[in-house]
């Protein structure tokens, strides 16, 4: 495709969404609820029509030539080198494609939903313009080509998910969480900007082709290169809340649920699976970062697993089961399996979406009741919704043939051969347990709320959701179903579109713990791995669905601390707080009361105040009496005269 | 045409002239007051603009620094000192902002009646006229002249207007830069009489070389400490430290802030600060390379200092106004880093950051000042869920909170990039460090912008009214400024960065100009 | 003809005048006595100039020590006038009396 | 570091020359002598035009002075070597002219408000005035002390001026003992020195000195005592006790005349004395007497300026910053001449000692006349609450108020800075920057009190009963405003007047 072609989609793409936020958000509150719906949907649909352009010209492109890189404008220019030079630039390439289709695809979709969702609240308005700037941003971060520009992105998704998650802000949970959110953000930034300036420093660039182009200048497997690899992760780690910077996604929940649905699920916390794709070249030079990366991924993906069996708060549960899901990207991209990671990241899209979205019509239809103790037994009175749910529940369990189970099959797949020595079989075992952990809490929500008894009188009063609502969800419901079926089979030599769709992208360099299973190895792990989901459903409905005592029993005999850590989040709220947010609040206050006054200050008025002293002696010397005054003058004569006569000489 | 035209002295006489007509304008006719204050300051600025775009096409003038529009007429020729004005693409940045802050106080005063308006408008000229001369002066005395007698304006000024404990805060900012300032004093002589060439005019010292000189050795311990010219660099270092302020030099800031009218600090936060880190700049590097590569270590772990307690106490304070006043301080650690890194990358940074914190520093004054205006209170405690009120000022606060946490995609995040990215070439400790910064600048940002914004609304904001039309056309140019420098810096960097390069040749020799490119 | 080594001795006794003097602005309180003083002292001054101008056979010293005379004389007057108007306005004589004004 | 000597100059005596040589005192002399008898006629409610006749004889003087500048290059000796001709010396009395006539014109209006106002005023003020010129010319030890008499003489009875306010008769008083007092020292220390060299004329004691390598106690024990009567002359710490008292029992209008021109006056006879007759001698002499007289300097700027910290009437503070301003003065005494090691000579101490008392004239003048002028019926306005508000009634008042504060604390663009700034140049011209170094220190302390009484003008009016009341300003009070206003920002920017004017000045200095 041509340079224009490609400046002119870049443009196109980017323009709908800004003049969709700019439009809301100045106007919206004067041309009313009508206007800002259609300009807020459409805008979203323009731009997803102009990424099916860029997706047809991308798969168009001649072999070797799909990749495209256009400069806008020349941002700044400190004279190349290792001083700063960084140009608005843009690339278009399989995958910035996908991450475009599934961004404006999915991002429609939820606004859509959002139409009806918002229909009563008076912040419409700013709630559209906001969404279609966090769309503008997400598709700012997945085009950029330049690290700087691709750290603006960066940083402007989480300005968006900031203001939406704060959306409602005279909720103060909402501002405290959102707070989280963008500060933990900004930690992930300074790892960002770090390597940023390792890479410029070294590869004297910061433009990602020229980077990766220019990676002689990082020895393989060398400190330099782990460490850019390191720095890049924790970025990765703190937009993908994944251990030690999750924390801020279940808070993030505080958000209205089209957010959840959009921001905290589908798009931008799998970014930081994006990046690490995105820089496969690097991390493919520094083994042990990836091993890092993986293992982090995969301990996530448990922990997560792990808290979501206990949490009570629907959106929560759903939250901790998207940091598990994405715990098992992370750990993809870690082993090198980057268009496995990238495919599961497609499908949990969709159905993690379409899971939200149907809990907000859950939590929607029970005016904002999101405790599920108090649900059950919705599936009589919100069919579609519940037969919606429980589609996204198989999916994300990974039930055979459900799109989740071609994406996490093949994830895992690749689990059991990568990389040296016992560590990589350890990951893989744990990769299976955590889809007996993600059937379990899968159907733990399902069962809870929308089969058994209705906990309250209000339950019956229930009514389905409206179309606006309903449209999307049902849409997404299919997807969920069908999506993967044409794309990818889950074992070697068979169907691999999504693949080879994404192969030219890391065909580039390949990391040393990748290996392609072979076809019976392949064929085993599929079975162990969809054995595993089936029994974590199993165990479910045993557990939630038919209240079994003697599963009850096996529970029981687990020790009690695991249930303690997982109802408690693992403590890490309250460790955080001890060990970071008030020892630093100790020390301002510290600052304030004490260094500020007597040190830094006290100097000053020590100075002062001698001064003043002086001056009040001096003054008692000046007594007024004409003897004194001579006498003083008789004395000092005296001394000069006796000093310089006999002394000084 | 540029050439004929004495644009620089224009630039200091058209304030100082004005001022001095305001006194034949009669006292009660306001508009006249105003309209010739306005129109004043408005000339400077468009003739600062026209200067900008010239630039590049004038040529410099030769020797270690290319000085451009220079003017040079005899003052004192029995010792050498002369009338020497000019510029390059850093103090050119700095005028600008100097046009603009004034321009922007010219507004500020004008849409609410202070009162004793023209004594206000005569002291605001008169400070123009001095700050102006400040970014001018090539001559040392001359420098010194105006660096000084800045002080008197702003004096009156701080004296007259503002909160019940403004004269103590006065004199202590007085003295404070004051002290500094003599002992630039005796260094600025201790240089006339050492340089070979017996001037006070830079360009004629830095044309020959002044010896450092043996280290000066303690009498009794006979222990050999700096050497004279080292000395000398730290009386300069001194002056300009108190008026960026570094810490622990800073204690003047907050209280000066405190009790000083909105109006006022829009100029006086926004250029006067900056004046230090245009010396250190402009004097620091040329007239003492050696000594800045000396003791850059120091002075940057003092900026650091400077980012990191600024932002404490920021964090810890509870006055709008005094968390503005050390978030400043913090800001301001920034630049002062960016210079002491001595890299091309810190010092091009620092330059524009100078421009974006004179634009942040105001609005946040401003938007202050109208909170307090309307809720008759600075405390953030007994504020809350303004934004209900008040959607366009929660807006433009929003924005400029972004630049003041150093969002990327906002102005502020160009400099701190690179200043970050100097100081990392420096040494990576200063870079994370300041990112520890960073991060708390964006806990004590968001802690002022939502605590007020955010929150159920208290019964003090219930019958506060959103900004006027007025009110907003102060904020909506700076607001506009921090989205488009954050879009597009190069313009600034265009500018300043051949100066820079010639500084840094300065500093670290061997370093390869980036100036001719 | 005074005799050369004499010399030292009126130049010890015009010291011994002047340290007279001098001690007795110190101590004594009415200011006509401490007046008193001051003449002792600018007259001591006068023995050392006539001294000097003898052992130097110049006339300067006694030119000058006349003029010392008037002037003395001159001082006296304004002197005394001032000391009656102070004493005109009901303080009594005595300089530890003037310390109004004083720090 | 090696003292220079002025060029030594032909001495002819054609004795009708030598009355030009006073011609400016002569005149005022006159002035002087019809002032007493008009003062018998005048009737006492046109005491005024008393005044305005001073102020002719003062302007005259003026004249002729100028005349005389043009006229006198090179300068020569008159009478018999006991008085110089010189432009040096016309240079100071200009400055004492011009103080004198600004004193004379605010005087009227603050006598009739005080109820003192009698003729023999100005017939003393220009004696006073006629003693300080011939003091700034004189060549001789003897020409020195009557010239020192003659002005205080008149100083005492102008002290003493305010007869039924026993603040005035105390400070005469004061004045008059330590005076009588320190000229008593003054006196010893010419015997001293006359016995010792043989000679009263300066030129021949220069001479004598240049001859003798090794210094004679008795004669360097007459030098300090003479320099000690200086010292108490222009006020300088240790020496200094009475300054405070007498400037605020004075009439102030008497405090803004002896203020200035004692200062003026006797730092012209100091420099002609020490830099040029003893530096003007063998190295060693000025390397002995020069510490003496820097020590002073730092003593005055130490004491001056700290206890001025604590003051709360205007008049002591502004007499404890006269103490301050003598210091910086004497480090320009102290470092007036002097060879550089790269072997030319400079003579910038004094040029800065020239620009200095100029500077400091105008603007001190400008201060007490703002005292003077607001003065109102009752007491005079010496408290520092009496000036509180005083922008808000009188802003330009109070603005110059604060331009003459700042001069003297010596912020640019004013005079008192590039006085200041000359001064600290010459210190470390000479290689003497510690002297430098205490004067800044000094100066920050300095830009305390002055700054604070600026804040007092500028506090809100409370309105209460008991604020003070000043008079109005008056056509001639707004004139001398104006004209030290003008003078204060006119040396301050354009500085190159009076410094080619003190350096011309040097150039045919003789002793």
């Amino acid at each position: 495709m041509s340079v224009d072609t490609a400046s002119t989609l870049v443009i196109l793409v980017l323009l709908f969404p800004l003049l969709g936020a700019a439009l809301n958000g100045f106007l919206g509150a004067m041309l009313g609820r009508r206007f800002v719906n259609i300009a807020g949907t459409v805008s979203i649909f323009a731009s997803f029509v102009v990424a099916c352009f860029v997706l047809a010209n991308v798969v168009g492109a001649p072999a070797g030539h799909s990749a495209i890189t256009i400069r806008l404008w020349q941002w700044i220019d400190l004279g190349g080198g290792t001083n700063l030079s960084v140009g608005m630039d843009f690339t278009l390439d399989a995958l910035s494609a996908l991450m475009l289709m599934v961004i404006t695809g999915v991002g429609f979709l939820i606004h859509v939903y959002s139409v009806g969702y918002m229909e009563h609240d008076p912040g419409f308005a700013r709630f559209f313009s906001y969404m279609n700037f966090f769309i503008f941003s997400m598709l700012t971060l997945v085009l950029a080509a330049d690290l700087v520009i691709l750290i603006i992105g960066w940083a402007l998704v989480a300005l968006s998910s900031y203001l939406l998650i704060g959306f409602w802000y005279d909720r103060p949970t909402a501002v405290l969480a959102a707070r989280k959110a963008f500060i933990t953000q900004v930690i992930g930034d300074i790892g960002l900007v770090i390597a940023a300036f390792l890479i410029v420093l070294n590869t004297h660039t910061l433009s990602l082709p020229n980077i990766f182009a220019r990676t002689q200048t990082f020895p393989a497997g060398g400190a330099l290169v782990t460490g850019v690899c390191v720095l890049l992760a924790i970025g990765a780690f703190a937009k993908s809340a994944q251990f030690p910077l999750h924390t801020w996604l279940p808070d993030a929940m505080e958000g209205p649920t089209p957010v959840s649905a959009l921001i905290h699920a589908a798009t931008m916390v799998t970014a930081g699976v994006y990046l690490i794709a995105r820089f496969h070249v690097l991390f493919n030079l520094a083994p042990v970062a990836e091993g890092l990366v993986a293992c982090i991924g995969m301990g996530t993906a448990v922990m997560a697993g792990i808290i979501a069996l206990s949490q009570i708060d629907i959106k929560r549960v759903i939250a901790y089961s998207t940091m598990s899901q994405i715990g098992l990207m992370i750990y993809a991209v870690g082993i090198g399996a980057y268009s496995a990671g990238m495919f599961h990241f497609t499908i949990h899209a969709v159905f993690k979406a379409l899971l939200f979205m149907a809990a907000g019509n859950v939590i929607h239809a029970l005016h904002d009741e999101q405790d599920i103790r108090l649900m059950g037994g919705l599936h009589a009175r919100m069919r579609w919704t519940h037969l919606a749910f429980g589609a996204g529940s198989l999916s994300l369990a990974g039930f055979l043939l459900f799109s989740g189970w071609f994406s996490k099959e093949n994830l895992l797949g690749f689990g059991t051969v990568s990389g040296p020595g016992a560590a990589p079989w350890i990951l893989y075992v744990v990769g299976v347990g955590v889809n007996v952990l993600t059937g379990l809490y899968a159907f733990r929500l399902y069962f809870t709320v929308f089969q058994g008894e209705p906990q309250t009188a209000r339950i019956f009063a229930v009514k389905e959701a409206g179309r606006a609502m309903l449209v999307p969800v049902v849409i997404l419901a299919a997807l969920a179903v069908v999506v993967a079926w044409p794309l990818e089979f889950p074992l070697p030599n068979t169907l691999h579109i999504f693949s080879d769709f994404l192969s030219p992208v890391f065909a580039g360099s390949q990391s040393q713990l990748f290996h392609e299973p072979g076809l019976g190895v392949a064929a085993i792990g599929l079975v162990v791995g969809s054995a595993a989901s089936l029994i974590g459903i199993g165990l479910a409905l045993r557990l939630w669905y038919e209240h079994r005592p003697d599963a009850q029993l096996v529970l029981g005999r687990l020790p009690r601390v695991l249930p303690l850590l997982s109802y408690n989040k693992f403590y890490f709220d309250e460790i955080y707080d001890r060990t970071l947010v008030q020892p630093v609040k100790a020390v301002a206050r510290t600052a304030r009361r004490v260094v500020e006054p007597d040190v830094m200050d006290g100097w000053v008025s020590g100075v002062g105040d001698l001064l003043r002293g002086f001056s009040l002696d001096l003054r008692s010397i000046q007594t007024g009496l004409i003897r004194d005054y001579a006498s003083l003058f008789t004395v000092f004569a005296v001394v000069l005269v006796v000093v310089w006569v006999f002394i000084a000489r | 045409m540029t050439t004929h035209i004495p644009w620089l002295t224009l630039l200091i006489v058209i304030p100082a002239g004005a001022a001095i007509l305001l006194q034949i304008v009669p006292r009660r006719s306001t508009a006249m007051v105003k309209g010739l204050t306005l129109a004043a300051t408005a000339a400077g600025a468009i003739i600062v603009g026209l200067l900008l775009a010239w630039m590049p096409g004038n040529k410099a003038s030769g020797g270690p620094l290319p000085l451009h529009f220079a003017e040079t007429h005899a003052w004192l020729p029995a010792i050498n000192t002369s009338y020497h004005l000019g510029i390059d693409g850093v103090s050119a940045w700095l005028l600008a902002l100097n046009a603009g802050v004034f321009l922007l106080g010219a507004l500020a005063v004008s849409r609410k009646s202070t009162d004793r308006l023209r004594f206000y408008c005569t002291l605001l000229l008169l400070t123009e006229a001095a700050t102006t001369g400040v970014l001018l002066s090539i001559d040392l005395l001359l420098f010194y002249m105006f660096w000084e007698g800045m002080l008197v304006p702003l004096y009156v000024l701080l004296s007259n207007w503002g909160g019940e404990r403004r004269g103590p805060a006065t004199l202590k900012f007085i003295i404070y830069t004051v002290a500094g300032s003599l002992l630039m004093l005796v260094a600025i002589i201790y240089l006339y009489i050492q340089s070979p060439a017996g001037s006070f005019d830079l360009e004629n010292i830095l044309a020959q070389p002044i010896s450092a000189g043996a280290p000066l050795v303690l009498p009794i311990i006979h222990v050999a400490t700096f050497t004279p010219k080292e000395l000398a660099f730290i009386c300069f270092a001194l002056a300009f430290a108190i008026k960026i302020p570094i810490v622990p030099f800073h204690t003047w800031l907050p209280d000066l802030y405190e009790a000083c009218p909105p109006a006022v600090l829009v100029f006086f936060a926004g250029i006067v600060s900056k004046l230090g880190a245009y010396g250190f700049i402009r004097f620091g590097l040329t007239l003492f390379p050696n000594e800045m590569h000396t003791y850059r270590f120091v002075l940057a772990a003092l900026a650091v200092l400077s980012i990191v307690y600024g932002a404490l106490m920021a964090l810890s304070e509870r006055d709008l106004k005094r968390i503005v006043a050390y978030a400043s301080i913090s800001h301001l650690g920034f630049i002062s880093l960016g210079i002491f890194s001595l890299t091309s990358n810190g010092i091009n940074g620092a330059v524009i950051q100078i421009i974006n914190h004179g634009i942040i520093i105001s609005a946040l004054f401003l938007i202050v000042g109208f909170i307090e205006a309307r809720t008759g209170t600075r405390e953030l405690g007994e504020l809350s869920g303004l934004e209900r009120r008040m959607p366009w000022l929660y807006f433009f606060f929003l924005v400029a909170t972004l630049a003041g946490l150093g969002m990327p995609g906002m102005n502020s995040f160009v400099g701190e990039f690179a200043i970050m990215l100097g100081a990392f070439q420096l040494n990576w400790i200063y870079a994370v460090l300041a990112g520890g910064g960073v991060i708390l600048a964006c806990w004590y940002m968001l802690r002022l912008h939502q605590g007020l914004m955010h929150d159920p609304l208290r019964p003090r904001a219930e019958g506060v009214h959103d900004l006027h039309l007025g009110e907003a056309l102060l904020l909506v140019p700076l607001v506009a400024l921090m989205i488009f420098i954050g879009l597009y810096p190069k313009p600034i960097s265009d500018v300043a960065r051949g100066s820079v390069s010639a500084y840094v040749a300065l500093v670290q020799p061997g370093t390869p100009t980036t100036g001719a490119r | 003809m005074l005799n050369a080594n004499l010399f030292p001795y009126l130049l010890g006794l015009a010291t011994f005048l002047f340290t007279v003097g001098a001690a007795g602005v110190l101590i004594r309180r009415n200011p006509i006595v401490v007046f008193m003083c001051i003449e002792l002292m600018l007259n001591a001054a006068n023995v050392a100039l006539v001294a000097y101008g003898r052992f130097l056979n110049s006339q300067e010293g006694q030119i000058f020590a006349f003029m010392v005379i008037v002037v003395a004389a001159a001082e006296v007057v304004v002197g005394l006038a001032l000391i009656t108007q102070i004493f005109r306005l009901g303080r009594e004589l005595d300089v530890d009396d003037l310390s109004e004004m004083k720090e | 570091m090696m003292p220079i000597a002025a060029s030594p100059v032909p001495l002819t005596f054609p004795g009708g020359n030598d009355l030009v040589g006073f011609l400016p005192e002569l005149v005022l002399g006159g002035a002087f002598l019809v002032l007493m008898l008009l003062d018998l006629v005048v009737p006492a409610s046109r005491r005024t035009w008393l005044a305005g006749f001073a102020l002719l004889g003062v302007a005259a003087a003026f004249v002729v002075t100028i005349f005389c500048w043009f006229n006198a290059n090179p300068g020569r000796l008159v009478y018999s070597g006991s008085f110089a001709y010189d432009r040096y010396a016309l240079f100071v009395d200009a400055i004492l002219l011009v103080s004198a006539a600004l004193v004379l014109m605010i005087s009227p209006h603050y006598l009739n408000r005080r109820g003192i106002h009698h003729g023999e005023y100005y017939a003393l003020i220009l004696a006073a005035t006629i003693g300080m010129m011939l003091l700034a010319g004189a060549t001789s030890l003897m020409v020195i002390f009557l010239a020192i008499e003659l002005l205080s003489l008149a100083l005492y009875v102008l002290s003493g001026f305010s007869r039924q306010e026993e603040r005035s008769q105390e400070a005469a008083l004061k004045y008059l003992l330590l005076g009588g007092f320190a000229s008593g020292f003054l006196l010893f220390g010419m015997a001293l020195v006359y016995g010792e060299t043989g000679h009263t004329q300066l030129a021949q004691i220069s001479a004598a000195i240049q001859g003798e390598r090794a210094i004679d106690p008795l004669l360097l024990a007459g030098v300090i005592l003479l320099f000690i009567g200086f010292a108490f002359k222009v006020s300088a710490a240790p020496f200094h006790s009475w300054t405070p008292d007498v400037y605020q029992g004075a009439p102030t209008s008497v405090t803004t005349f002896m203020s200035v021109t004692t200062k003026v006056a006797a730092f012209a006879a100091l420099v002609r004395v020490f830099t040029y007759t003893f530096g003007g001698g063998s190295t060693n002499f000025y390397t002995t007497w020069e510490p003496v007289v820097a020590l002073v300097a730092i003593a005055s700027m130490v004491v001056g300026n700290v206890a001025a910290l604590t003051q709360t009437s205007v008049k002591r503070m502004l007499a404890y910053s006269g103490i301050a301003q003598a210091g910086y003065i004497l480090i320009g005494v102290a470092v007036g001449a002097v060879v550089l090691p790269s072997g030319q000579s400079s003579s910038l101490g004094t040029i800065a000692v020239l620009y200095y008392l100029a500077a400091y004239a105008v603007s001190n003048i400008g201060a007490f006349a703002v005292i003077t002028v607001m003065a109102g019926r009752g007491e005079d306005l010496d408290s520092y609450d009496g000036l509180r508000g005083l922008a808000y009634r009188r802003p330009f008042v109070a603005a110059s108020m604060a331009l003459f504060l700042f001069s003297l604390g010596g912020f640019p663009p004013t005079a008192g800075f590039f006085a200041k700034f000359l001064v600290f140049t010459a210190a470390i011209n000479a290689n003497q920057t510690p002297l430098a170094l205490w004067g800044i220190a000094t100066s920050a302390v300095a830009a305390f009190y002055y700054l604070r009484v600026g804040l007092l003008m500028y506090q809100r009016p409370t309105g209460a009963t008991d604020e003070y009341r000043w008079s109005r300003t008056g056509i001639p009070g707004s004139a001398v405003l104006v004209a030290t206003t003008a003078g204060t920002l006119v040396l301050g920017v354009l500085i190159v007047l009076v410094y080619t004017a003190a350096t011309a000045s040097l150039k045919g200095l003789i002793v």
